[in-house]
């Protein structure tokens, strides 16, 4: 699609002087035209380039297979979609699990755990555990993002399961991963994060367990989540990567191993926008075409 | 042409699947709540009611 | 032969959707039995459970 540097040349100077992706919308545009839509192109598109936001939706709800690739099945889909919904949060209403002053995302748990068989018998003793807190941000961070509360449960639930069945046994593997690129962008910091005890006590489950909701701003967050939707869980280590190399003066004057913890898992959330920006490229600069690289 | 016709059906067919399986979900889990409360209606209220009003109608409904 | 495999992927659907119909009026047969046999005991036992026990959630339980 755009092998050509002079292209990616000429993409990269609209960023900059403010026509960000007007080409990259028309040739989304008629990628959307196809019919049946093209996953693979589709997913090539979103790891090269930021969706357009008025596309990003329905680009997700067609990666995550909330509909099917031919768009002349699309109503008929999406109404089973609706009605799956809505049965779900009747029973529940009825059950009791939830009532009209639950908050959203707390109903989008209880259907989720229903439909996972895991709904809890007492509800009112069970604390929340880490992987419900999981579910919680993330299911916050798309509610920001997302409008309709269908497409909400459905883009939650969908990103959710296609993120542990994709990435499941590599997410194990991402603070290794993130160590190796420190090493070779920024050595020192590593050497300190190791000798301050920080290293292990990173907020790994922050960044790639809950993919940064909570973390970066909806506005970052959704860059992030393309690549993470269309089929890359690198990005993450990535950004993490950013992150810290942000923030590396301030990280390397701070001693004390709870100072740090804190810091990373409540970064200002002014410069996340540039953070994610120079992820990306570093990702594309390490993983190298990023459509073979997870 | 006709794969392509095929996974549209198919992709439909697994949507309206997918709706039925939730809702099959569901009833099982009515069940399970019925039976529980059914059961605890019995053991709160084991003795008849003496009083006469009707408007307490017996745990179990079966003639 | 295209039409051949369009009506039995018609048919498919139908039966899918069929079964998905049948479901749910079970399913709104258990919702309303449990909203009936609810209230029941909402009237049977106005107040609250004291007991801790588990095995008897109080009608209510969203947090």
């Amino acid at each position: 699609m755009a092998d050509d540097p002079q292209r990616n040349f000429r993409s990269a100077y609209y960023e900059k002087v403010g026509f960000r992706g007007v080409e990259e919308k028309k040739s989304l545009e008629i990628l959307l035209k196809e019919n049946p839509l093209d996953l693979e192109k589709l997913s090539t598109f979103s790891q090269r380039f930021p969706l357009p936001s008025m596309y990003r939706i329905h680009v997700w709800k067609v990666l995550l297979g909330i509909l099917p690739p031919h768009s002349d099945s699309h109503a008929l889909v999406g109404g089973y979609r609706k009605e799956q919904y809505q049965d779900i949060m009747e029973a529940l209403e009825v059950m009791r699990y939830i009532n009209p002053s639950t908050p959203s995302t707390h109903v989008y748990l209880r259907m989720f755990q229903l439909e996972n068989q895991a709904l809890p018998r007492c509800s009112e003793t069970q604390l929340p555990d880490e992987e419900n807190e999981d579910f919680l941000s993330i299911s916050r961070a798309m509610e920001e993002i997302v409008d309709d509360p269908v497409d909400c449960y459905w883009l939650i639930k969908c990103f959710i399961n296609q993120f542990h069945m994709k990435f499941g046994d590599s997410v194990p593997h991402l603070p290794k991963s993130l160590e190796h690129y420190l090493s070779q962008e920024e050595p020192r910091l590593l050497t300190h994060l190791k000798s301050t005890g920080a290293l292990p006590q990173l907020p790994f489950s922050l960044w790639f367990r809950r993919c940064f909701a909570g973390c970066l701003p909806e506005s970052s967050l959704q860059r992030v989540w393309d690549k993470v939707i269309s089929g890359s869980c690198k990005i993450l280590v990535f950004v993490a990567l950013e992150i810290l190399l942000s923030y590396k003066i301030m990280l390397m004057g701070i001693n004390r191993l709870d100072g740090v913890v804190r810091f990373l898992c409540n970064i200002p959330q002014e410069n996340t926008d540039a953070i994610v920006t120079k992820a990306i490229d570093l990702w594309q600069k390490y993983c190298g075409n990023p459509n073979h690289a997870v | 042409f006709l794969e392509d016709v095929k996974g549209q059906a198919k992709a439909e067919l697994q949507a309206s699947d997918c709706r039925y399986h939730a809702q099959r979900r569901i009833t099982q889990l009515l069940q399970t709540e019925l039976l529980q409360l059914y059961s605890r209606v019995e053991m709160e209220a084991p003795a008849p009611p003496t009083s006469s009003s009707c408007s307490s109608p017996p745990p179990g409904r079966a003639d």
